[in-house]
């Protein structure tokens, strides 16, 4: 069934537009997982949009600070569990590095909540709902206490 | 550039919940798109020849699909760009099904969010750049990892294509867990009928090497060119010279459990697993050897006539090449311990089914006559309680195992064969019988056997008066029940194989969480991992009966000589590259690197950069995050690519 | 062969007389020859089985002898009797140490064979244009549901009759004398049997449940093929209205309506004996006014 | 609690000899009970009923009143998957529970049935008015169906006399002689 002729704009927009969360999933494990939760049809908040990467060690601390700069509500990165990195230990090192970044978010006038990182591996569907869900309520309640 | 974009409705699955015409509407306004339409299912047949017309007619040079995830369709549509003559590696897969209609019901948020991905997408691909795959060579070798009936089977129908295995067994002997069965439903055949034949043609193919009692040390590089260190465990007893004449066990004064008869039953510190063990060698266990604990004794070294005894021998690393791997490790049992209310582990007469089955066995501790363990009675009722260790959440272990139904229908059968005055009952919960033959198999326990089964769960198992009280439910009386028992069996379920997640990281493939490789593909790949090159056959998957396990094994062949049937294999082109004319040499690259895919180069004026040798890259971008200077690119993954889609998302 | 030793049985010799009356009637106009069978002894019935299978076989093996010696086959109207008699045969031919005890400790010779048929299932193998030539009054203002009840079609390896799931020789022959067939999904459910004698509840529910579905379904009455069903949905018909929102509504047999449809007369076919009156019905149907 | 140890088979298999079903063929579907329309009156719906017997348990099986309320429709006989003649073995079950003189509760049935055979075995055919008023009389239900008798009667639909038929001592032999036999 088309909805074609459904004029989006007309229907009530009932809990307002949800927060814009760039995530990043790395391919092997989170992306996958992410698809997983599609496959089982877990719902999640419609805000969340991801950016495929090889592996999260490909993970430039520059791209989360871009988003945020460029006026993303929040950004999640996701790699496989420690230890079952495709790559061997990719995740742990972008760990470290966007550790780093993480501290740095205050001086850059962001609250560090707007960013987290964790493991979801290919099978974990049901984890990326919560984790997604989750995040995006604590975007919300940050954005609640800027107003 | 020209851009031409396809959103497919995927039927219902994509259209129910995202606007898919207003998603063309919004792409026709991004730059370079010139050519968008809405397909019903664009991976069709039709859909595809269609895409090749219009990037031909409509002379497109980059092109995105809308449709389901990249990692269901995209070589698929690199294939169709290559057909109609474009690099394949121009196109942009917007993933607005499993990452945005199957998980949204609102259509708005959905429909804007798929426009969102499809801004991604065109943002990304235009700064794409064709790229040609690498090609490297094949070592036309595979490796099978485990020697039970999957590995059999995959090794044999490996060989037979004339490709060379090695088949690594961490065990004296192959055989598996089949080996000790005692007879195989639903046709009741022997099980040792079957399988030592098939261990004997193992063992005598020339194009199978066979290293039993190894364990994989460790697994480098890719598809085509792995290199695996294969640990030979020290068997204190040399396999080239002994003959398997047993002689030093008989001999062997020491004292323990019999491995192959799950404790059930007595053996000693050198042993032959069993009769027809393959090979036929004996094996001695340090920790119940007399001369290892007290540092005499040496009795067997002094009466084996091979002189193969050898106290001295060490373990051994062996480093070989393959083109393929098959993991077919098998599985664990359920340790029935774990049901403290079940007294498995505390009465001798409450066993595992495996453990029952060595009792059926003529090879096994009775001699295949049924006895207590306690007294050495014959049993009168006895109680099978399936599901112990499947099913069940609090566990841990909600799937089900798959056999267990069957095995306890066989093995209701049998003992009743054995003793047809003998009372049976199966406590189940549901019965799982889908095979060929397998319903009528189960029904045959009950109707012909008159074997009464109870539709519940048992709650515990305690002594009385020398007799196991049963305590369980019957669900379609519901009633309490009670039976008093002679003997009761668990049907314990299947859990991964031991070392099962250790072996996996080694291999780079993943697993679920209990332990169970993941292949590629749940429907459509289900004998590949993500690992190219590496495949999965048997219970290491997922519980597995023999057929099954057989079926995906021979599966398993096919794939292993189709990916080495090729002289030379296309690797992904997706990976790094170093702009040697920015390279400082700083080599932070090479340090992080986990394919030894950097190399250090001397320049012609002396100075030194890093170089990616393509075929060994495997392109996950450490090196790019790492390098500071910034000189390293990664193919379909740039900087510029990456940030173009933060930008799509953000600035709208 | 047109020829039948003729089975009644205890009901139709009683309480459902105007089924024999018509029986023989329409019979008699389509040319089948009907012998009462000399000296015929209750089938056994329900409570028969119910209590003594053996006795049950019996009982039923002693109306079949009877009809042997006629060199006959055997009719019979109830079908609470031809199931009887179905049934028994069934067993005894196919159990050839059942058939030797009857012989042997019972002194009952059944050869077994004869052939036995329900009315119903003999009216209805007639060659429909025999049956069309004697229509003079098509029914073409009835809208009837017809109901088969249990002992016609079931269970079918014994009763070898029509479909047991969805019947349709009573439908067809109640279109052929042009009544309009309302479909009804509780044309093979249970009235409540013999049960019905003994207890009112199962009336109020399962015949009740027929009724009612009839009705909602804009029938104007019910044909059936059985008196003990008739006795269910007619006789106890207060019982399996009360509770529920329904008017009283006409139960014919199915001989009954052919009758009427051949021009006979509705008091020769017995009509006016039923509890729920059928007069109104009945002579809207046949042009009189009442 | 139910023990299942040590089960009736000397039951089970009177019951299959009687009824020539086995029960073990039964695997607990519940299409029987499904599409049983007296389920409705049955404490132990029929299903049930088969599985007591599959366990050997006579003494609930025979004195449950559910077994009086099978009306041998054969609903459940002609749907069966398994083929098993369900009510067959009600029937099986009932000349078991008569013969074990095992009575449940009162059940107006059983009553029903005594009455009804004894008229045939008086008389060689059921005389309709008379089982009546007897059963009315036994069961208490003095005046069930009066308001139905009148009108009959009038219409001489019924008679409140039956003669015997001429071979009435074939038919008390028979009963004589089935009284005294085992099924099989």
């Amino acid at each position: 069934m088309s909805r074609g002729n459904l004029e989006p704009e007309k229907e009530p927009v009932k809990n307002g537009t949800p927060p814009k969360i760039i995530a990043f999933l790395c391919n092997w494990c989170s992306y996958v997982g992410a698809d997983m939760a599609g496959t089982t049809r877990l719902k999640q908040p419609e805000g969340v949009e991801v950016i495929l990467v090889p592996c999260t060690g490909r993970m430039d601390p520059l791209f989360p600070m871009k988003a945020l700069v460029e006026g993303a509500e929040g950004v999640l990165v996701s790699g496989c569990h420690p230890g079952e990195c495709h790559h061997q230990d990719g995740n742990l090192y972008a760990r470290r590095r966007l550790e780093v970044l993480k501290g740095f978010l205050p001086f850059m006038g962001f609250e560090e909540e707007r960013f987290s990182y964790t493991w979801i591996s290919a099978s974990e569907g049901k984890k990326w709902q919560q984790v997604v869900t989750k995040f995006t309520e604590r975007i919300k309640s940050l954005n609640g206490k800027k107003d | 550039m020209r851009i031409g974009l396809f959103v497919c409705h995927c039927g219902n699955n994509i259209a129910s919940t995202v606007d898919v015409k207003k998603v063309v509407q919004a792409g026709l306004k991004l730059p370079y798109v010139v050519f968008a339409t809405d397909v019903d299912y664009v991976c069709s047949a039709p859909s595809q020849k269609n895409i090749e017309e219009a990037i031909q007619e409509k002379n497109l040079n980059r092109v995105v699909i809308a449709a389901c995830s990249p990692h269901v369709h995209e070589e698929t549509f690199r294939r169709v760009l290559k057909r109609a003559g474009l690099n394949p590696y121009l196109l942009q897969v917007a993933n607005i099904r499993e990452q945005c209609s199957w998980i949204h019901d609102n259509v708005i948020f959905a429909t804007i969010k798929a426009i969102d991905l499809v801004k991604m997408a065109v943002a990304k691909v235009s700064h794409h750049e064709p790229l040609v795959a690498p090609k490297v060579g094949v070592e036309k070798r595979a490796l099978v990892i485990g020697g039970g009936i999957a590995g059999i089977q995959a090794a044999l129908d490996i060989a037979e294509g004339n490709i060379p295995v090695t088949l690594v067994e961490r065990e004296p002997t192959i055989g598996g867990a089949m080996a000790k069965l005692d007879k195989a439903f639903p046709t009741l055949d022997c099980a040792a009928c079957i399988l030592t034949p098939k261990m004997a043609e193992v063992n005598q193919h020339e194009n199978i090497e066979l290293m039993v009692y190894s364990e994989i040390e460790d697994v480098k590089g890719y598809v085509g060119n792995f290199e695996v260190k294969i640990r030979k465990k020290a068997s204190y007893v040399d396999y080239e010279k002994c003959v398997g004449c047993g002689i030093c066990e008989q001999k062997c004064p020491s004292k323990a459990s019999s491995k192959f008869n799950l404790g059930r039953g007595d053996g000693k510190a050198i042993y032959i697993s069993f009769p027809q063990a393959v090979p036929k060698v004996a094996t001695i266990s340090p920790k119940h050897c007399i001369y290892f604990q007290r540092q005499k004794c040496r009795v067997c070294e002094k009466l084996c006539p091979a002189d193969a005894v050898d106290f001295k021998m060490q373990d051994e690393i062996v480093t070989e090449r393959f083109g393929a791997i098959v993991t077919a490790t098998g599985y664990s049992l359920f340790d029935y311990s774990q049901y403290g209310e079940y007294g498995g582990g505390r009465y001798p007469d409450v066993m595992s089914g495996l453990q029952y089955e060595r009792f059926l066995s003529p090879t096994g501790p009775s001699k295949g006559e049924i006895k207590r363990p306690s007294d050495g009675k014959k049993p009168e009722t006895i109680v099978f309680v399936a599901c112990v260790g499947s099913r069940d959440e609090a566990k841990g272990r909600p799937y089900c195992s798959a056999v267990c139904c069957m095995y306890t229908a066989k093995q209701a059968i049998l003992t009743k064969e054995h003793l047809p005055e003998s009372q049976i009952y199966v406590f189940y919960i549901d019965i799982r019988a889908t095979g060929k033959l397998y319903e009528e198999f189960v029904r045959r326990a009950q109707e012909e056997y008159g074997v009464q089964y109870v539709r519940g769960r048992v709650s515990k198992i305690y002594t009385d008066n020398g007799k196991l009280k049963v305590r369980g439910a019957d669900t379609l009386l519901g009633e309490p029940v009670e039976v008093d028992a002679d003997l009761v069996v668990l049907a314990t379920g299947f859990g991964a194989s031991k070392g099962a997640s250790t072996l996996a990281k080694k291999l780079g493939i993943s697993h679920d969480s209990y332990g169970f490789f993941t292949e590629s593909h749940p429907k459509l790949k289900p004998v590949e991992t993500n690992t190219r090159g590496v495949f999965l056959a048997g219970a290491c998957q997922s519980p597995k009966d023999i057929p099954a396990t057989v079926a995906q094994a021979s599966g398993v062949a096919s794939k292993v000589l189709g990916a080495l049937s090729k002289d030379q294999i296309e690797t992904s082109p997706l990976v790094a590259a170093v702009d040697a004319r920015r390279c400082i040499g700083c080599f932070q690259c090479l340090g992080v690197c986990p394919y030894k895919a950097i190399e250090e180069v001397a320049l012609n004026n002396g100075a030194k950069i890093a170089e990616i040798i393509p075929t060994l890259c495997q392109g996950c971008g450490l090196c790019v995050a790492t390098c500071n200077p910034g000189v390293i690119s990664l193919n379909g993954f740039t900087d510029n690519q990456l940030i173009s889609e933060v930008e799509a998302i953000v600035k709208g | 062969m047109s020829k039948f030793a003729y089975y009644p049985g205890c009901t139709l010799e009683q309480l459902a007389q105007e089924y024999d009356e018509s029986a023989r009637l329409v019979g008699k106009f389509l040319g089948l020859e009907f012998t009462e069978l000399p000296d015929w002894s209750c089938c056994g019935a329900t409570p028969s089985h119910h209590k003594n299978y053996l006795l049950s076989l019996a009982l039923a093996a002693r109306n079949l002898i009877l009809t042997e010696e006629q060199g006959l086959d055997l009719v019979a109207p109830c079908p609470a009797c031809s199931n009887r008699f179905k049934t028994a045969h069934h067993d005894l031919i196919s159990d050839f140490d059942l058939l030797k005890k009857l012989r042997q400790k019972f002194d009952l010779n059944y050869r077994g064979e004869i052939g036995i048929f329900s009315l119903l299932e003999v009216i209805s193998n007639l060659p429909f244009d025999l049956i069309r030539e004697k229509i003079v009054r098509p029914l073409d203002r009835l809208r009837v549901v017809p109901y088969y009840g249990c002992f016609l079609v079931r269970p079918p390896e014994v009763t070898q009759f029509d479909d047991p799931e969805n019947p349709t020789s009573l439908d067809n022959l109640m279109e052929l004398i042009g009544a309009q067939v309302v479909p009804s999904e509780y044309k093979t459910e249970c009235c409540g049997g013999v049960l019905g004698i003994t207890n009112n509840q199962v009336i109020s529910k399962l015949s009740g449940d027929i009724l009612e579905t009839a009705q909602k379904a804009g029938a104007q009455a019910i044909v059936v093929a059985c008196p003990l069903c008739h006795q269910n949905l007619d006789l106890k018909q207060d019982v399996a209205r009360s509770g529920r929102n329904l008017k009283p509504m006409p139960v014919f047999y199915f001989t009954q309506l052919m009758g009427l449809a051949f021009g006979i007369n509705p008091k020769d076919l017995g009509i006016p004996k039923h509890t729920v009156n059928p007069m109104r019905l009945t002579n809207s149907l046949i042009g009189v006014r009442s | 609690m139910i023990s299942l140890t040590k089960p009736d088979i000397n039951f089970v298999q009177e019951v299959e000899t009687l009824s020539g079903q086995k029960v073990a063929h039964c695997y607990q579907c519940g299409k029987c009970t499904a599409g049983c329309p007296f389920a409705f009156l049955m404490e132990d719906a029929p299903h049930k009923i088969i599985h007591l017997v599959q366990l050997g348990l006579q003494k609930p099986v025979l004195s449950s009143p559910a077994i009086w309320f099978c009306a041998s429709c054969e609903t459940c006989t002609t749907r069966c998957p398994k083929q098993v003649d369900v009510a067959k073995l009600m029937d099986t079950l009932r000349e078991l529970s008569h013969k074990a003189k095992i009575i449940g509760e009162k059940s107006d049935v059983r009553l029903f049935t005594e009455i009804f055979l004894n008229s045939v075995k008086t008389k060689g055919r059921a005389h309709g008015v008379g089982i009546m008023a007897r059963y009315n009389f036994e069961s208490g239900h003095l005046f069930k169906d009066a308001n139905k008798l009148m009108p009959m009667v009038r219409q001489g639909r019924v008679s409140l006399r039956q003669k015997k038929i001429s071979g009435i001592q074939n038919v008390r032999s028979i009963f004589a002689k089935a009284k005294n036999l085992k099924s099989f």
